[in-house]
């Protein structure tokens, strides 16, 4: 966390406009920062991430591309590699399937293979909203399993602004994910100056009794149960994790030695994802502090459908953190399902 | 119902009137259901929105009526006409389209992944030339098994720059296989102008320089379109390998419902509409030769109105799908207790 | 685990003939099955694993394809669909790039989807060994946490042959991965009938003191490990998993229930690795037996370098396990730095 | 050295014959390189062993002679010859063969994976298609910042069936791009025939159909190759746009040190060596026409042999690097820690 840089009443702008901020800003201090990407010159992307940006730098700045994701970060690759900053506009992060080799085996690895710095910012559209199976994947474990990249989630403008400052200041990859639902979200902007560091995590929300550790969407469905769960007098402690690689060990360990029960709350699929990593992160650091298991509320193992109500049995809801953290505070000793 | 015989005729070599009637009904049914559909998911009664395909009706209806039915199709993110073509039932795809139980796909699948594998519809799809990739295994599979099926692909202009294309166009053109690589080339991806990001003379010409048989077919005109099918279909079943067809269309309405459209002209629309709009050209075509009579032009109209209000009707009033379920039939590899977790 | 088909003493094969061994059989048995890959008819794989079958089964079902691993996966998938079953022969893993979307965006969710089964099998030469950072990707994490994909990892002929059976007689998508350090490696394996089931662990050495869960090569490291333990009267039970996706979660934590120590050992990558998945399912399940954390040794955070001493620099080894163990068996309560 | 003057002469228009003397001590270099490493491989003294370019020399050193020292070149999994051509040091080469600490990469590449920025290699590559991707991002790079450098993607007939060559094609066709797109067509990919899955009358023509100014070239006459990359340098730093080069070559060894060959005849292998061989032909052109003398052979193959021996020499006694360093350096991005996971 970084309660220094927390913001103060300032600029409000929307999940999306602090990036277009953030990107405007850097573009005007650096020449060599690019954006290049589907339908970004005059729509100014899917979700206005960059409106308003090609008609100030121009073709040359702001390029549109063909629908051809492999060609994207390649190009984008080799140009960070050639002096200049490029942001590859992926749309929805799902269609990072098609870059793959350009993403992992070359971009991640070039730095470690060849002592080069590799300063690119892949950014995309991410979280689980509406659009079916397809459009809805959640890289984040994929991504965070990936050594040698970045891996950033931000979960209001503050943060978008602050972090993609951050990673067109740094040296190497950096994925860039922005959730679907949070696109409107309105909050306040840091200046042209306030960055906030890609690895660290902050205390959403102080609470002494169970800690939630979250990220992204998962920040707005916490608040809500513990707001609620106060008003039962149970204080809940929200972390917003922003930067899920490199992981913020410290921030996440310090607050559940404080609190001894954890909750982490994650959209992606169960087997294998973000929640397993940071629930092991805490047994690694903190098991002797832990008064119960922590608790994994996430996505079930599946595929989203396309159906509202289908989606919203996938998904980890207030109601289910509400309860589930309402057990874990209550919790003394092993349970009688627990241990049979 | 005509008494003309337009075989006999030869108006269409190898339809009949009735079939040519059937083939204008559909276009109609597809022109009607997707206005509708757009106007729905305006007033927010479709999840997520859906990419109309107001225009190119003629491609769908082309492909699907020069196949036989337990021939493959795998379309694309704009696919409703290809599903309607293929004789999916529109109230069970609107229904999917709402995100109902009782749609094509349990309210699974929604706009953009439509299927039903009994009537040879093997996906819409998400992802931009994708379907492509689905309709080579199929013809792969049907070349396996040794069966005289047909496969047929979709993919946009858009999609003729991904990678993954070229790799099918490859593959199926040195096994031969019994597909049809068909790309709808309406202009635009989204709001980018076909020509402006796709190097070359035409799209056709690079699958040529892959070593497929390659035309530009126009995609307004259903006879063509029927007939460049009905001869791919042919070569793929005699064994002479795929064939690759660029139907030129249009899209009338945004890449999106409720697209704000400022990257092309209101004129370059109305060009398109009032000088080459399938539906206007096949009924003229038809009744000009005296296959149809204007007053089967209003029982096609009415009916496809008929079908498309019943659709709504049924689409509305579907209960929405068990909640419990969602996690369902993710696979069937399961572990020790039963669980695929 | 499935100790009721334990190998009895009968045929050996090494890993690799285990795998063309099976895939006679049941090509034989089946003839909807056939093969698709790069340099596999005459030249059998690069690790010989269908060696021999392209004589044996003709052009049609042993099928050279060019270097388009989109067009691989894409195939196998459309051809699973129209009554066959493909063996979609990727040759290394990392060729998996290629086809991300083919493999995670269709073949995984079509029976989600649209109620239809994908009988696919996608074989990969996979683990860590020679060959640089882009040929030593460790995809087992990512492929875990695609819903819709089994993942099987086997150690040894018995289990390559059964699982390859296992794979050709289901109807959903499998991804089997095969160590290339264990190319060679001989063993007993099963009749045409003996299948080994996808999901299902087995004890690869019992003992009581300390369980070390692992897969791959890895058991090879643990078995190891453990023969030098056992001189010093620490009895380590070994368990290889075989199957990452469906995780057998109840012979895991019966395992740790009884000797509530555990060690999960791994080559690949530490964030979010399979290592934190499986260290979470034992927190969720077992976590009132742990006597201690459960202890994850795997490879550093790090692309693969070249150099054997590189290499060896980054992967858990014999002695390492050996250390963790000793220290884990030994362990009272917590230690003075797991505090502080 | 020689006295006349091959620039003047026009042996070969705008080089020196000092410089001609040094293009082929450069294929000579290269040639006893992968002689000798191949050998070294056979002794597994190169961990993994490596793929041998032994019969493309004129390919990487007519490329690498026609561009300035900071134009970038861009291999493949075959690459030890750009690398030389591209002046990295024998010995330093080498030892990152071999994994040692004095390598171009500390041994943290390999033989896949070379590289030295400074010398114009961005990295040779183990994944197919993949270095023509770094090369376009050069382009893309030198454009964006309006540098007047070029950038040469290489890549094997086998890549060419790969989806991601094809974007990077267009990509670089449409933004007219200063890059080179050089196709080292050996006929084979491990042991499969090109020509068996490769569709289509040439792979020249699949890139002129992507729009780019495309042509085959006689990869075994290096005097063809460096007009041909001049002729595109000079075009693409004009602003002019990109090139397609197919070269057509030959491998003499199999795929990987040491693998049996039984994909194709000793006919076929014998027929290229002797009568197309790119180091005979030159030094039969440079002597025929009086700008060598058969003392300069011997003394470029001396030369060759004892640079080639002290590389050896040099790899063997070179120190293994430090295990304890090998997980650093992953990413500059680090958590509050300063630990990167
Ligand atoms: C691989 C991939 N990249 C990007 C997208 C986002 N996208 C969906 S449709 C579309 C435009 C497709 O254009 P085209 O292929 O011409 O089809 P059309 O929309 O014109 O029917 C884009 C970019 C996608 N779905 N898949
Ligand atoms: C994407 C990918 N698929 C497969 C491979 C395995 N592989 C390495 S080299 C090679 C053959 C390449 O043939 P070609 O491009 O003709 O180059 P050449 O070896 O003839 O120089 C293959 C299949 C790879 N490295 N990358
Ligand atoms: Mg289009
Ligand atoms: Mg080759």
């Amino acid at each position: 966390m970084s309660s220094a840089t927390e913001p103060r009443p300032k600029a409000v702008a929307t999940y999306s406009t602090a990036f277009q901020e953030g990107m405007r800003e850097e573009m005007d201090r650096d020449p060599t920062v690019f954006v290049l990407g589907t339908d970004i010159y005059d729509r100014g992307g899917h979700f206005s991430q960059v409106k308003g940006l090609g008609e100030r730098f121009g073709h040359e700045r702001i390029r549109d591309t063909p629908i051809s994701e492999a060609a994207m970060v390649a190009s984008g690759v080799g140009a960070a590699l050639n002096g200049t900053r490029p942001v590859v506009d992926l749309n929805f992060l799902d269609f990072a399937f098609g870059a793959m080799d350009e993403l992992v085996n070359q971009a991640a690895k070039i730095r470690y293979m060849w002592g080069r710095p590799v300063p690119l910012v892949v950014r995309a559209t991410a979280g689980v909203a509406q659009g079916g199976a397809q459009h809805n994947n959640s890289l984040q474990a994929w991504l965070m399993n990936t050594p040698g990249l970045a891996v950033v989630f931000p979960s209001r403008p503050w943060d978008v602004k602050g972090l993609i400052k951050s990673a067109l200041r740094g040296s190497d990859p950096v994925v860039f994910m922005m959730h679907k639902l949070l696109t409107g979200a309105r909050g306040p902007v840091g200046g042209p100056d306030e960055l906030v560091p890609i690895g660290s995590a902050r205390i959403a929300r102080p609470g002494s009794d169970v800690t939630v550790i979250t990220y992204g969407y998962g920040v707005v469905v916490a608040d809500d149960a513990a707001t609620a769960l106060a008003g039962e007098g149970i204080q809940v402690e929200v972390i917003d994790l922003r930067t899920l690689a490199p992981l913020d060990v410290t921030t996440l360990v310090e607050a559940v030695k404080r609190t001894g029960r954890a909750l982490v709350l994650d959209e992606a699929p169960a087997l294998s994802g973000p929640a397993a990593e940071i629930a092991t992160t805490l047994s690694d650091h903190a098991f002797w502090y832990l008064d119960q298991p922590v608790v994994r509320l996430t996505a079930a193992h599946s595929p989203i459908p396309h159906s509202p109500p289908l989606v919203d049995g996938l998904l980890p809801n207030v109601g289910q953190v509400i309860d589930a953290v309402r057990r874990l505070a209550l919790a003394r000793g092993p349970s009688q399902s627990s241990v049979s | 119902m005509p008494t003309t015989n337009g075989l006999d005729a030869g108006l269409v070599p190898g339809a009949t009137d009735a079939e040519l009637y059937d083939w204008l009904a559909d276009m109609v049914l597809i022109r009607v259901f997707e206005e509708t559909a757009d106007g729905l998911a305006l007033r927010g009664r479709i999840p997520g929105g859906m990419h109309p395909a107001i225009g190119q009706e003629a491609v769908a209806v082309g492909i699907a009526r020069a196949l036989r039915a337990d021939d493959v199709v795998a379309g694309t993110h704009r696919s409703h006409h290809h599903a309607l073509a293929k004789q999916l039932p529109p109230a069970a795809v609107l229904a999917e389209l709402y995100g109902k139980a009782t749609g094509t796909n349990g309210g699974r699948g929604g706009s953009m992944h439509l299927a039903d594998f009994d009537l040879g519809l093997w996906g819409t799809n998400g992802i931009v030339g994708a379907g492509l990739g689905i309709a080579l295994g199929a013809a792969l599979g049907a070349s396996v098994r040794c069966t005289d099926q047909v496969a047929v692909g979709l993919f946009g202009d858009g999609g003729a720059n991904t990678g993954r294309v070229w790799e099918f166009v490859n593959l199926a053109a040195i096994w031969r296989l019994p597909l049809i690589v068909a790309c709808e080339n309406n202009l635009y991806a989204v709001e980018t102008a076909s020509k402006s990001v796709t190097g070359g003379n035409s799209i056709a010409e690079r699958a040529a320089a892959f070593g497929m048989p390659a035309q530009q077919v126009d995609g307004q005109d259903i006879v063509e379109v029927h007939r460049a099918v009905r001869a791919a279909a042919d070569r793929a079943r005699a064994g002479d390998g795929p064939t690759f067809l660029e139907f030129l269309t249009y899209r009338y309405k945004g890449h999106n419902s409720g697209e704000v459209i400022r990257y092309r002209t209101e004129d370059e629309v109305t060009q398109w509409r009032t000088s080459r709009d399938p539906v206007e050209r096949f009924s003229a075509l038809l009744t000009n030769s005296g296959v149809l009579t204007p007053e089967d032009l209003t029982r096609i109209a009415d009916d496809a109105r008929a079908v498309v209000d019943a659709a709504v009707a049924f689409a509305e009033e579907s209960p929405w799908p068990d909640p419990s379920t969602a996690a369902e039939n993710v696979s069937a590899w399961s572990n020790r207790d039963g669980s695929v977790r």
